[in-house]
């Protein structure tokens, strides 16, 4: 059994003292290395969940456990942000950058990982320009180019490919599946395609009801094509649909 | 070598307010001899006479020419803070403009000012400094004691200094207490303005302006003192006997680029400029003043005079 | 990342500061520095305080300056308001008048004083004038800048919407987002408008700042003291008012 | 919205605005409503500035003036900036100072004098600090809403990628968020700085103010008048270097 | 023939004076009441021809002709921008009136209209919140919301779904193949999802290359489904990826 990075017991989120809570109960345990899909309607608590899983937002109850490990040259955790939140002051590879920045490594190094992320995401190009010269998908991708290239531990994505077109998607997915086999990275991946989360997760987690739990969480087959695929793309669907509220 | 050096020169530092009545400090230092008589002077200017009374307090500076009345006011509260000479008296003088001026027509009475209320319908206005300040107690003086106007037909506004001269060439004033060398300076600048009393019409020996030094320096430096008093006297009388070269000296500090030396000069010679040395004059002057004010209800108590006074340099100064 | 302060503990902390404040001054006066009378310590104010109240001066001082504070500010904010988003919004009028405000601007109130006197007379219009314009130009500076910042997207959706016209696009986008900054400079402003009243007040028209300065020529330095610390709690109260009404205004932001 | 004009185009508008400016002026002046001793026409300025150069004064205070605004500018943006970020990030240090400063806010400058004198003496470092002292104001207000409106979503990402400590967050998110409203505060800062060098150097310290003052005591209002242009030629060439340098550093801004 | 309703002819777009174009000779003109699916790679210009057609970027070169009709009470232009773009100082139901502001109607039925609109993307329950407190998806619904109450003759969409999950998805999609078809709106719908577009359009516009022109502009019968669907989609993916570039 491997050992669980993630480790959420019976926690409970909201904003705000007096409003009803977001998340109620939720129990979860990621393993090591796992690549784990968090679907479930609109305004469940996705983003929520990512946020608290981050530190960014405190829960208000129960107990969030990650277990880091600190790397040199690396941060223990990353995000993608649903908007892609750019720093509207620096340039895009400075953007890419910021992560980096107090980490011990050279420039050189520095320099490096920024070009290679920015590679990765096809904006080579681009390093120069302010984020509002950018296009929607751009954006985007400087957030995935400025998650990766502090090679977290633990990569937390909220819908990072949600603006993309299909062929932009579909590679990325793929350099994300290679970065994922290669490094080992826990990955907690939100999205609102179902395919996409059987395509890529090796565990399905769906968010459901209001105030909304777990409502699934099944083991997958990643990179499976077919028949198979789809079973398991309409079983989520209807997993979800029964617990559509929101 | 050999040469013995003489003694460090007694350095002082003298506030001053721009105004004519401090021409003996400018002569004095622009003639050299301070210098001359071992004393290093820094002169130091302030636009007002509380503002030197504060920097003496907080021992910044060790001497002034100011206003008497700060003086005897920052003594009451504790300042160690005595008069040695005087330097003028009698120069605040009423100065009128436009209709007012008109309506006068050289004599202020009582009757000229109703007229003048009657024709216009509105109060005289008349631009003075604060109550209790001097100023505003001698031109109440004249007011109510000599011409003897009638309270309801004068309106008095205090205001700062500056302000009054403007106020009263803008036309906002009918009549404003100046002093020289703005008296000068105004009537040049407006043929309407003309001068409705003299310093000693509106308050005979009226206090001005004196020296002020602070206990510590009399105690440490008495005969720098005395030497600077000298020089005090020499300048006085260079005023009244070569006011030409006095303006030109004084020039220099007051109005450098200004003013030219020639409406200086004019001021020296105007009857507004009466410089005198000598304080013991000064303290019957004040107290009778002091008792005017007690009167008017501008002040609250007496403070004592005489006490304030320290005759013994400009005695040292004038004997042989 | 600021956690907001339960009200009972900022409330302490606030008294707890002005206690600090006021001890170190009531040290400071006593300790001999400047004879006491020249710097009066806090404990002086309460006796000047009766004093004043009892002659009526205080209550009609303090009426004069509000009512010349009041107008000024009011007056330099609107005007302020108005020329800086002016500026901001027109090019060519920006071009116009950049210069002419570059050589008004640094002109001190003491300067202006003359024209005010020509203007207006000694009269309480002179005063308010005085003010307004220390508080035009901070008005008109925050509002500039703050107007040139706002978001241009939300000025597009503005034009997407049928809100491109003039006043649509001033009331419902220009303004509504550069409101935090306006409301800062409109905060500044309150505070440099107290500053002023002295200046405006130096001429003889009656007020808070001709008492304080007719006594501080007098070297009453209590009374001085007296409406210092009124000044103080006035704007204090207008500070902390405002701030409340801020609050309020900016709830949309996080 | 606005679109940015033809380099010409402004220069002409900018020289146009200050043509009928100087016209208005020079027509006031000669039309006898004002008394001309009180406001002298513009042509009178060159004459005055032939004879203030040959004598040496202009040169001599203008130095002494910039020496004493651009380090009392230097000091309370500084400061400004600091105290005000403080406040802003610390909620127990802004509960603890928010009534103190209410306090000291509206504490003009003429009153600020004898503490002045009596912490500095009769010196230029008394005037820069009445100058910084006004200029903090404005820098402390600006950059307290500025930051106070820095977006808490980009605070949130300097959490998320190690950059949540202190001086990270300081100077990474919060100061480049807030620089604009910080810049619009400098700006009207600078303005002020000139404003105030007037009534920082009423008592005694040589420079462009107490020269405008003495002139102005004598009513020799063509010196007051070419101390004024002085001041806002001063004034306009910082403003100017100082709007340049603000648009290269907020090159990203749309 | 139906008459066009925008005319495009030769236009070639721009940002900056002295960049290079990002779009060139584009020839379009699209019927009145038709519903055209725009897709084209992450970057290439959708957004930018968007924004042209709604008269918020200038062309370079070209002429750009609008008819529009002008109903009382009715927009002729509406869009929905790929960020949601709401109002930060208006609560949501304030934000989606912000269109209806200056029409000639009551405030009986601007409220009607702004309430109707928070249902048909499932926020009635919404309209007294900060846009602060929704999440991603109901950011983006507002933004619809706001666009369909001012029941605009030609609606801009700029991925309108892109935030959405496949159920919420699905329905709004359905409501507004509803609304297309009982109102007769023209249409211009920007996706980065070829299904979407293959499911919604009954005409698909490639956009492509670099600079990018219209490289496939081809007729679709909306709504099939099973081997034509994906024919049709297959085809698309091949003609973007022929024309894959940025
Ligand atoms: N303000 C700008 N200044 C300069 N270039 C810009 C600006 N806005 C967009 N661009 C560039 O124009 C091109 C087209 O942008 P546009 O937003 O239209 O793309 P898009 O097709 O909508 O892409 P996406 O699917 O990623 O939203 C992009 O390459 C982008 O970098
Ligand atoms: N700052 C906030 N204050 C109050 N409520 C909030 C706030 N942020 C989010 N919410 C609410 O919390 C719920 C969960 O939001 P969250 O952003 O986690 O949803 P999500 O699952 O990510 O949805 P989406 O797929 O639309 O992004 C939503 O109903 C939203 O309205
Ligand atoms: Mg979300
Ligand atoms: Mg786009």
């Amino acid at each position: 059994m491997e050992k669980s990075v993630i480790d959420l017991k019976g926690v409970s989120i909201g904003y705000g003292p007096d409003a009803p809570p977001v998340l109620v109960e939720v129990d979860l345990s990621v393993e090591r290395g796992s690549f784990v899909a968090i679907v479930g309607p609109s305004g469940v608590g996705k983003s929520t969940l990512l946020r608290v899983v981050a530190g960014l937002h405190k829960a208000r109850g129960g107990t969030v456990t990650i277990h880091e490990t600190n790397k040199p040259g690396h941060r223990p955790v990353s995000l993608v942000f649903q908007d892609a939140r750019l720093l509207p002051w620096r340039r895009v590879a400075k953007n890419v950058r910021f992560g980096l920045e107090g980490l011990p490594i050279g420039t050189a190094e520095r320099d490096e990982r920024v070009a290679a992320a920015l590679r990765l995401v096809r904006l080579d190009d681009y390093g120069r320009r302010w984020p509002y010269e950018l296009s929607g998908g751009q954006r985007q991708r400087v957030g995935i180019a400025r998650a990766l290239a502090v090679d977290p531990d633990i990569l937390l994505m909220d819908e990072p490919f949600g603006a993309l077109d299909a062929i932009t998607r579909h590679s990325l997915q793929d350099e994300l599946r290679r970065i994922h086999r290669e490094t080992g990275k826990t990955i907690l991946f939100v999205t609102h395609d179902l395919e996409e989360a059987v395509h890529l997760a090796d565990r399905i987690i769906v968010l459901g009801g209001s105030p909304a739990r777990i409502v699934r969480d099944v083991r997958n087959d990643p990179g499976r094509d077919g028949g198979v695929f789809r079973e398991q793309v309409e079983q989520l669907r209807s997993g979800i649909a029964d617990n559509y509220s929101i | 070598p050999g040469l013995a050096r003489a003694a460090d020169p007694v350095r002082l530092e003298v506030g001053y307010i721009p105004i004519l009545a401090a021409a003996p400090l400018f002569i004095l230092d622009g003639e050299g001899w301070a210098r001359e008589a071992g004393i290093e002077l820094k002169l130091t200017k302030f636009e007002s006479g509380p503002h030197a009374i504060q920097a003496m307090a907080a021992g910044k500076i060790d001497a002034m020419y100011a206003g008497v009345a700060p003086v005897l006011v920052a003594r009451a509260k504790g300042a160690d803070i005595s008069v040695i000479a005087n330097s003028a008296v009698e120069e605040m003088v009423v100065a009128g403009r436009g209709q007012f001026a008109k309506a006068l027509g050289g004599k202020a009475t009582p009757e000229s000012f109703a007229k003048f209320v009657a024709d216009n319908g509105r109060k005289v206005k008349i631009g003075t400094q604060p109550p209790g300040s001097v100023p505003d107690t001698v031109l109440r003086h004249w007011l109510f004691k000599v011409v003897k106007v009638d309270p309801a037909t004068v309106d008095i506004i205090s205001m700062g200094i500056d302000k009054t001269q403007q106020a009263l060439l803008a036309g906002a004033l009918d009549a404003a207490t100046i002093r020289e060398p703005t008296v000068t300076v105004t009537k040049q600048m407006d043929p309407n303005v003309s001068l409705l009393a003299t310093g000693a019409e509106m308050f005979p020996n009226q206090p001005g302006t004196i020296i002020a030094v602070r206990g510590e320096v009399i105690k440490q430096h008495g005969d720098a003192l005395t030497k600077l008093l000298k020089a005090h006297v020499r300048a006085v009388e260079l005023i009244a006997k070569d006011p030409a070269r006095a303006a030109k000296v004084a020039n220099e500090y007051l109005g450098k680029g200004l003013m030219d030396a020639a409406t200086l000069e004019a001021a020296f010679r105007s009857p507004g400029s009466k410089f005198v040395a000598d304080p013991h004059g000064v303290v019957p002057a004040v107290e009778n003043m002091m008792a005017y004010t007690k009167e008017i209800g501008s002040a609250e108590g007496i403070i004592p005079v005489a006490e304030a006074f320290d005759f013994r340099f400009y005695d040292a100064a004038v004997a042989k | 990342m600021r956690q907001p302060l339960k009200l009972h503990t900022s409330v302490a902390l606030s008294a707890l500061g002005v206690a600090v404040f006021l001890l170190a001054w009531e040290a400071l006066a006593r300790s001999g520095v400047v004879p006491s009378g020249l710097l009066p310590s806090p404990s002086a104010v309460p006796a000047a305080f009766v004093a004043e109240v009892r002659a009526g001066t205080w209550q009609t001082m303090v009426l004069a300056s509000l009512s010349h504070y009041l107008s000024g500010l009011f007056l330099g904010t609107v005007l302020g308001i108005a020329f800086g988003t002016a500026a901001a919004m027109w090019g060519v009028w920006d071009a116009a008048q950049a210069w002419v405000v570059r050589m008004l601007r640094p002109i001190p109130s003491i300067a202006w004083i003359p024209f005010a006197i020509i203007w207006f007379g000694v009269s309480e219009a002179a005063a308010t004038f005085l003010i307004a314009l220390t508080v035009f130009w901070i008005n008109y500076y925050a509002t500039y800048a703050a107007v040139r910042g706002v978001d241009k997207d939300l000025i597009e959706l503005g034009y997407a919407f049928g809100q491109g016209g003039l006043v649509p696009r001033l009331f419902k986008i220009v303004l509504p987002g550069a409101l935090p900054g306006i409301l800062s400079g409109v905060r500044a402003g309150l505070g440099q408008g107290w500053m002023t009243v002295v200046a405006a007040e130096l001429f003889g028209i009656a007020g808070l700042g001709s008492r304080m300065s007719d006594a501080s020529g007098l070297l009453a330095t209590h009374i001085v003291v007296l409406y210092m610390v009124t000044i103080a709690a006035l704007y204090g109260v207008c500070d902390f008012l405002f701030m409340q009404v801020q609050q309020r205004v900016l709830a949309w932001q996080k």
